[in-house]
């Protein structure tokens, strides 16, 4: 109780959007169920992607490569699943692939001091010409990627649509979401993964190796951009195109921003964001506006609520800074 | 308080008591940085920002090299293609020339806004703004003299540019919105306003595919043989944005903003006003880019695709660059000659044209990992300022 | 399967064994310029160059393509082929209509075919606009669906809001009406952006939610962005059953395995053989400058041709036929 | 006058000053002592700067020993090196008959080694209590046991009598209160040597008594203590050993009780240093920054200063005390313009500056040499001849317009080197190469050079060592004869009296005391700054 006491304008928010949301519900269950749905489908990525930056600017490595992370890993998915006739196989290959991404970026940034923001869009461009030099077209996947209804919680009205019937890598993100918040504020390597990323220094003298945490959470850290990726290309679709991640991997750093680096405000920033996008859709050709000031109303919105909300979030304290042992204290 | 056992000071200033009794303590410009070397190896080491991004493209070319092998192309022939056409041939040095001049002018949309330690991904909004406005402003005075419509649509672009820019700065100064996302959003935000305005107001009737009317005859940019009249203006900017950045009181508060905010504050400068201005500046660049290539590049309208990646590639080019004003010159040169040149390359070998970006990938790499500059210059390596500190601020 | 490789280096002049020399009279040269995209873009890209390559044996041509990557190179990728003096350039899309025009009246021994690119008055002696009706192939999937639908709603998703995607949303909407004046059409575009037609995860999402609020037919009419529509349909349960999707372009049962599960037909703007038609014109020396019109209809029904009704199949078949011969408007005014 | 005069460490002059003035009345026996930490020849360069050379020293158990040495003398370097932050070029380190290398912090803590560093190293956004069990967690199933850390801080507080509230987040706290958690998280770990690094440059007066009591408990319970200062009354409090530190090396060493202040300053700078401020009789003028019931809104909206009136003449020095955090951050930031004041009224010469930005404070003839001169004072990575013009880049001559002057520039900084005795490699050498000392210098030489009628001076030697203050405090006397009105703020109370001709004592945001400087008390003082009035 002490935690809806601190957290009173969470709570109050969630309350209030819950009970919309129920009430939009009775009024066309069609409508609230395929818009909500819409919006988590949208905001899939877009939460994966923004976890990868969270792990990684937690620990105070700042990550512009998370599109061309999803991007590579959209690619090694789809062809791996379609060569080896294995889903299993296109996603965990996925999500190896973000691992590798990740890893590409801590090497670089931690190991070899290179800048961060350069590191990442190394990797953006890097992506953008391995995935189109290396494409081929005429590839299917063996098979769709299979639904899951979660047992009990699929029955809830709406929430059990939305969220609790849908494929393995959106229940994955949906699991991801609190499993890092809890590892983040509530365990020892969330705990530490914090200290490195505000004051790596207070961490090094207390005895934690800044740069070795650094490498690990970095590159496992891109797990997430990897499923995001296989999401893309094996779940919300089922295929791969060049530049398929259309902006996403940059959509999912501003989320990541909105939602203060914090995984439960991300995924509700991110379903802020998808919820505005079904709106717009929705709302095509029903009101008589022109078309292309409806689409924009996702960002414009979001502009809106930063610029109101303004002053609320913070970065991490070291993220950007490399570190360098023996010079910081 | 006195200490009744302290001589009493008889006047002699204590400085030269230090500086006689005591050795200034060792106290150089780098501590604990071994002295410059002399010679020949004295001006590699002072010229080396210049020496390193050489390096880099040439490994980088040899990296691609065996790229193009394992498409079963010859690397040398595949390069000379590329090369000559870029440099050899009088279209494609026009070519090149033309694809510099938005990159240079996206690139200092980037590098201005870096050194107040701010990170502008906007400047893709910023050109189309400053394109759509350019448009806009020639076609309502189309009666005037050409010289002077082409005057006024580069003075719209600017002013389309830097409004758009400004709106992510004054959010930035007045309510702390990250400018990485304020900028994404106004990406966006522009394509879709655009997008109406070539479909309605701006649209030209005779063209069933949304584009606005086209430059008016007098206005369009014409070559002074294979140099674009943009090239100039471009290059004339780079210098002038150099030299604003370190001759001028204003680049002194944009370069103190950036390197330490406190102090700027402390120092008297406006952080605020300062941020919109950057802002503003870049957006204007930006924006007088779009212009340009609306009154210089064929088919001389708003079309879909005037901005290309352009806004994206200034990142690019400003990393490149190691955000250096003068350096988008040369790393604009190198961009647009490998694109100029991609589309002879694959005529002449089938060669794909995205190795171009692979090259520049593993370019960036290597300009931007330490590893050249250690190999070669070993403990003399300049240390190169971080751009990505400024981000959680 | 019309995926005859595009990609697999024809686009190149590695094959030198191939290559002659364009300028004697003996060598038949086709080159095709792309839109910014490239050959396997599953879309009017591929098209051309599969409508080029599929008369190539025919008429012994030799054959290549450059990919435009931004569409400030047309002119200069134009130029590739007319330097290395190509008798027949064709150039893909509308946006590279001015580009040709220019080029027709600088080489005016070059033969150039600008595929969706209408020739206004003054029309040049050396070019000639290879058209199709989308509204026409929009018409008759549209009528399809309409009859088909059980209901009564069905849904199309677009990519950017342009002409093009205009023509087939209006058939689309009209046909469907016209079948059946009961049924309501869900349209949407893709916001405006770098990716409007390459956006196949926001194309599923749309169709995810159409299909929820009760569409049973998804036209996709978008490129990419529309493939995304229909691959999420094809995913959905009742697939092929009670719920079908509709393909653009081309023919998309070659292009698109994906949605075998539900695609029924394609609103198909017969683009390969429009090509395929004006090279042989060429050939033959009895093209004409001007217009060319394409013909546009449905695709074949595949597998579905047991699920298609008798006499839906006969009502759309009269309804292409009277488009073709000009007496069905469509109701669409470019 | 910061380091007191030697009567004042041993008489006991204070109430709050410790009892044990000197190392012979403490109470561990000699035959229990054993040698707990040796150094032999421990060497550390940084390219051609000797940091540490050749050091060889010992601590025994129970033992304070103190490291004193000018800046830049190696003193952090020395202890960095025992904490296994940085790795010795040479020499060995043996502790408790040890002598393996030291691998790292981690290696050090295992090792009994505690160390609160001259530089906090705790997380700002993190709580106490999660500061407290950083690196050294404990977990139930996976989860921090968190409950367990309030406890743990609650009973380290408990122990060493330090006050700290575990819920609180660190960048909350007033620093000295982060020093105790600094101080608390050492010794969380069971320690037998405990560094610290400059611990009592940021604590008052009371706060720095409470220190040394705890340290000589500590001592007296077996724990060995290295102690590093530049306050030579510390020393002689504190210490039974003194290692005198000079460009890298060991220049002497001496028990506390065979030296006095004057002795160790000596050895220290090498030269004989003049321990007290030399200044004739104030004769001040005019009015010239006159306060008015000033309010001021701190970091967190609360009232900082809280109807503060005060008055400043021309030719004198006043100085404000107080404990820190009352107030004098925010009142200092308001008058510089740096912190809009939320009611109140601010005249400078008759002028309203009370909405006045900084350059427009500075334009009216504000000098002001700020708390933290690594954050406001300098820009670490610009030229000095650039930092000593960072307020006045856009002025004539430094500026032509819009066009600045390089060769003005230069120039200014190269007259300034010579008066004020700025020792670096050059004009165009970075500002953050230098040592603190010289670049308090700099600061100090920017903000008197340009004729200041109001010089703003807050902390102004803070972690600066003797010679450097004993020149910083000349010119400040210097400045008040030329004419300039003085405002002092330090939480050095030996500062203010040596320096002063009229105290203002702060408590609560506002002024609870004025009294002439001359003949004030320093017990009298200390007991209005704890609030007692
Ligand atoms: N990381 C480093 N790189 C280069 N030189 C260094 C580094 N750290 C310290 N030095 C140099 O080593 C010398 C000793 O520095 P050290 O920090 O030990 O001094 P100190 O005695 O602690 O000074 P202070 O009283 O200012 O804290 C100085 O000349 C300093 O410039
Ligand atoms: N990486 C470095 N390179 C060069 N000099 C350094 C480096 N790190 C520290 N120094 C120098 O070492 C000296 C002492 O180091 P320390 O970290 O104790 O600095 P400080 O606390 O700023 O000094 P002071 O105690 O005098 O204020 C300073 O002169 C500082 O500038
Ligand atoms: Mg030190
Ligand atoms: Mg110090």
């Amino acid at each position: 109780m002490e935690w809806v006491k601190r957290n009173q304008i969470t709570v109050g928010a969630t309350v209030v959007v819950l009970v919309a949301a129920y009430v939009f519900y009775g009024i066309n269950s069609n409508v609230a169920t395929s818009m909500f749905s819409g919006a988590w489908f949208f905001a899939v990525p877009l939460v994966l992607g923004a976890l990868t930056g969270v792990v990684g600017e937690r620990s105070g490595v700042v990550n512009i490569g998370i599109e061309g992370q999803m991007l590579v890993a959209a690619f090694a998915a789809f062809f791996s699943a379609s060569a080896s006739g294995s889903l299993v196989v296109g996603v965990l290959v996925g999500m190896l692939a973000g691992i590798v991404m990740g890893a590409f970026l801590a090497l670089t940034t931690v190991k070899g001091l290179m800048d961060q923001i350069i590191a990442g869009v190394v990797i953006n461009i890097v992506a953008t010409g391995l995935t189109s030099f290396f494409y081929r077209p005429g590839k299917v996947l063996s098979a769709n990627m299979p639904q899951w209804n979660v047992p009990i919680l699929s029955n809830i009205p709406l929430i059990g649509d939305v969220f609790f019937q849908s494929g393995p890598i959106a229940l994955f993100a949906l699991v991801s979401v609190p499993v890092v918040h809890f590892a983040l504020f509530r365990t020892r390597w969330g705990l530490r993964t914090r200290s490195i990323g505000e004051y790596p220094s207070a961490a090094d003298t207390a005895g934690i190796d800044v740069i070795r945490m650094r490498l690990v959470n970095v590159t496992i850290g891109g797990i997430f951009a990897g499923a995001a990726g296989a999401y893309l290309s094996m779940e919300a679709t089922g295929g791969f195109e060049r530049g398929m991640t259309a902006g996403r991997g940059f959509l999912a750093l501003a989320i990541l921003i909105f939602g203060g680096w914090r995984p439960l405000r991300v995924f509700a920033a991110a379903l802020f964001f998808g919820f505005t996008n079904a709106l717009a859709s929705q709302l095509q050709g029903v009101v008589n506006i022109p078309q292309q000031f409806i689409t924009l109303l996702p960002y414009l919105l979001t502009l809106v609520v930063l610029a109101v909300a303004a002053g609320r979030v913070r970065a991490p304290g070291a993220v950007g800074q490399p570190f360098v042992k023996g010079e910081g204290s | 308080m006195a200490d009744p056992r302290d001589e009493p000071s008889d006047g002699t200033p204590v400085e030269g008591a230090v500086a006689t009794e005591t050795a200034p303590p060792p106290v150089l410009a780098e501590r604990g940085a071994p002295p410059p070397p002399t010679g020949v190896l004295g001006l590699l080491v002072r010229e080396q920002s210049i020496i390193v991004p050489i390096v880099a493209v040439i490994a980088a070319l040899a990296i691609g090299a065996v790229l193009i092998r394992a498409q079963g192309v010859n690397p040398t022939y595949a390069y000379q293609s590329l090369f000559t056409y870029s440099f050899g041939t009088a279209d494609g040095l026009q070519a090149t020339f033309e694809k510099m001049v938005p990159l240079i002018l996206c690139g200092l949309a980037v590098v201005i806004p870096l050194r107040v330690g701010l990170f502008n991904i906007g400047a893709q909004g910023q050109l189309m703004s400053g394109a759509i406005c350019a448009a806009a402003a020639a076609h309502a005075v189309r009666e005037a003299p050409g010289f002077l419509i082409a005057v006024i649509a580069m003075v719209a672009g600017i002013l389309g540019g830097a409004m758009w820019a400004s709106i992510a700065g004054a959010l930035k100064a007045t309510r702390g919105v990250h400018e990485v996302i304020s900028t994404i959003m106004l990406n966006s935000i522009a394509a879709g306003l655009i997008d109406y305005l070539v479909n309605g107001p701006l649209k030209d009737p005779s063209q069933s595919y949304p584009s606005s009317y086209p430059a008016p005859d007098g206005a369009k940019f014409q070559a002074l043989g294979f140099v674009p009249i943009g090239l100039p203006i471009a290059l004339v900017l780079a210098i002038l944005v150099a030299w604003m950045l370190r001759r001028t009181t204003l680049g002194f508060q944009f370069e103190t903003i950036g390197r330490n905010r406190h102090a700027a504050s402390y120092a008297g400068i406006k952080l605020g006003g300062m941020i919109v201005l950057a802002m503003a500046v870049a957006g204007a660049l930006a924006g007088l880019s779009g212009s340009i290539e609306y009154l210089e590049i064929d088919p001389y309208r708003y079309q879909d695709g005037i901005a290309g990646s352009l806004g994206f590639d200034g990142i690019t080019i400003a990393l490149l660059a190691r955000s250096s004003p003068l350096g988008t010159i040369p790393a604009a040169l190198l961009v647009g000659a490998l694109r100029a040149g991609s589309s002879t390359l694959m005529f002449n070998t089938g060669i794909q044209p995205e190795i171009v970006d692979m090259l520049l990938a593993i370019t960036l790499l290597l300009v931007s990992l330490p590893i050249i500059a250690k190999l070669i210059f070993r403990r003399h390596t300049a240390k190169s300022s971080a751009l990505a500190s400024s981000w959680g601020s | 399967g019309g995926t005859s490789g595009p990609a697999t280096g024809s686009g190149g002049g590695t094959n030198s064994a191939a290559s002659g020399d364009c300028s004697s009279a003996q060598v038949f040269c086709v080159g095709l310029v792309t839109d910014v995209g490239k050959v396997d873009d599953k879309g009017f890209n591929q098209a051309a160059w599969e409508g080029v390559e599929q008369v190539k044996g025919e008429l012994g041509a030799q054959t290549k393509y450059v990919e435009t990557t931004d569409p400030k190179d047309y002119a200069k990728n134009i130029k590739q082929f007319t330097d290395a003096k190509y008798d027949v350039i064709v150039t893909v899309g509308f946006l590279m209509a001015d580009a040709t025009r220019a080029a027709g009246k600088q080489f005016p021994t070059t033969k150039f075919i600008g595929f969706d690119q209408f020739q206004a008055d003054p029309v040049v002696p050396n070019v000639t606009g290879l058209i199709f009706h989308e509204d026409q192939a929009g018409y008759a999937a549209g009528y399809l669906a309409g009859l088909m639908t059980k209901t009564n709603k069905i849904g199309v998703v677009l990519g950017q809001e342009i002409p093009p995607t205009q023509a087939y949303a209006a058939g689309y909407e009209n046909g469907a009406k016209a079948a059946n004046p009961g049924v309501s059409v869900s349209k949407v575009y893709h916001p405006a952006g770098q990716n409007a037609f390459n956006d196949p995860v926001w194309g599923a999402g749309e169709a995810k939610k159409m299909l929820a609020q009760g569409s049973d037919f998804i036209f996709g009419a978008g490129g990419g962005t529309g493939n995304g529509a229909l691959q999420e349909t094809a995913k959905t349960n009742g697939a092929g059953d009670k719920i079908f999707c509709i393909g653009v372009d081309l023919d998309q049962w070659d292009t698109l395995p994906a949605a075998h599960p539900c695609l029924v037909t394609s609103a198909e703007k017969h683009e390969k053989d429009g090509i395929g038609e004006l090279l042989k014109q060429i050939k033959g020396n009895t093209i004409k400058p001007g217009n060319f019109f394409g013909t546009a209809g449905i695709a074949p029904f595949h597998d579905f041709d047991s699920k298609v009704p008798a006499d839906v199949k006969t009502k759309v078949a009269d309804v292409v036929k009277k488009l073709e011969d000009g007496s069905l408007a469509t109701g669409y005014k470019a | 006058m910061s380091q007191p005069a030697p009567e004042t460490a041993t008489g006991g002059s204070t109430a709050a000053a410790p009892e044990t003035g000197s190392a012979t009345s403490r109470s561990v026996p000699q035959a229990q002592r054993e040698r707990l930490l040796e150094l032999d020849g421990l060497s550390k360069s940084y390219g051609t700067v000797h940091a540490n050379r050749d050091i060889s020293l010992h601590v025994e158990r129970g033992e304070i020993v103190a490291l004193l040495g000018e800046n830049g003398a190696g003193k952090s370097t020395l202890v960095k090196q025992i904490f296994g932050l940085i790795k010795p070029d040479r020499g060995t380190i043996t502790i408790k008959g040890d002598a393996s290398p030291i691998k790292d912090p981690r290696d050090a803590i295992r090792r009994g080694i505690g160390m609160v560093h001259q530089h906090f190293q705790l997380v700002p956004v993190m709580t106490v209590a999660e500061n407290m069990i950083l690196g050294n967690e404990t977990t139930s199933r996976g989860v921090l046991d968190i409950d367990g850390a309030r406890r743990l801080v609650r009973e380290l507080s408990e122990k060493h009598g330090l006050r700290v509230d575990p819920d609180a987040e660190v960048e909350d706290l007033p620093v000295g209160t982060q020093q105790r958690v600094e101080i608390l998280k050492a010794l969380s770990r069971s320690v037998d040597l405990l560094i610290l690094d400059e611990p009592t440059a940021v604590l008052t007066p009371q706060e720095t008594d409470e220190l040394l009591k705890v340290m000589k408990e500590l001592a007296a319970g077996g724990t060995s203590i290295v102690f590093i200062t530049h306050k030579l009354r510390e020393v002689l409090a504190a210490a039974d050993r003194v290692y005198v530190l000079r460009q890298g090396a060991v220049v002497g060493e001496v028990a506390t009780a065979d030296t006095d202040a004057r002795g160790l300053a000596t050895m220290m700078v090498g030269r004989d240093v003049v321990l007290r401020v030399d200044k004739d009789e104030a004769t001040p003028g005019e009015d010239v920054l006159s306060i008015r019931d000033l309010v001021v809104l701190d970091d967190r909206q609360l009232r900082a200063v809280d109807g503060f009136s005060l008055d400043v003449r021309a030719g004198e020095i006043v100085g404000v005390a107080g404990v820190e955090g009352n107030g004098q951050r925010e009142l200092v930031e308001a008058i510089a313009g740096m912190r809009p004041p939320q009611s109140g009224r601010i005249d400078l010469l008759g002028k309203d500056i009370t909405k006045a930005n900084p350059h427009e404070t500075h334009v009216a003839g504000i000098g002001h040499i700020p708390e933290d001169r690594e954050r406001h004072g300098l820009v670490a990575s610009y030229s000095l001849a650039d930092n000593l013009v960072l307020n006045r880049f856009s002025e004539k001559p430094f500026a032509n317009g819009f066009v600045r002057d390089f060769d003005a520039v230069r120039q200014n900084a190269e007259a300034l080197f010579t008066e004020f005795d700025i020792r670096a490699a050059g004009v165009s050498a970075p500002a953050g190469s230098l040592s603190g000392g010289n670049k308090q210098k700099v600061v100090v030489a920017r903000e008197m050079s340009f004729g200041p009628k109001l010089l703003m001076a807050a902390q102004p030697t803070r972690g600066v060592d003797v010679g450097s203050i004993e020149f910083i405090h000349r010119r400040i006397v210097a400045a008040r004869d030329t004419g300039a009105a003085v405002l002092l703020v330090s939480a050095e109370l030996d500062e203010v009296l040596s320096l002063a001709d009229r105290i203002a004592v702060i408590h609560g945001g506002k002024v609870v005391a004025e009294m002439p400087g001359k003949d004030a008390e320093r017990t009298e003082i200390g007991r209005l700054m704890a609030g007692d009035h």
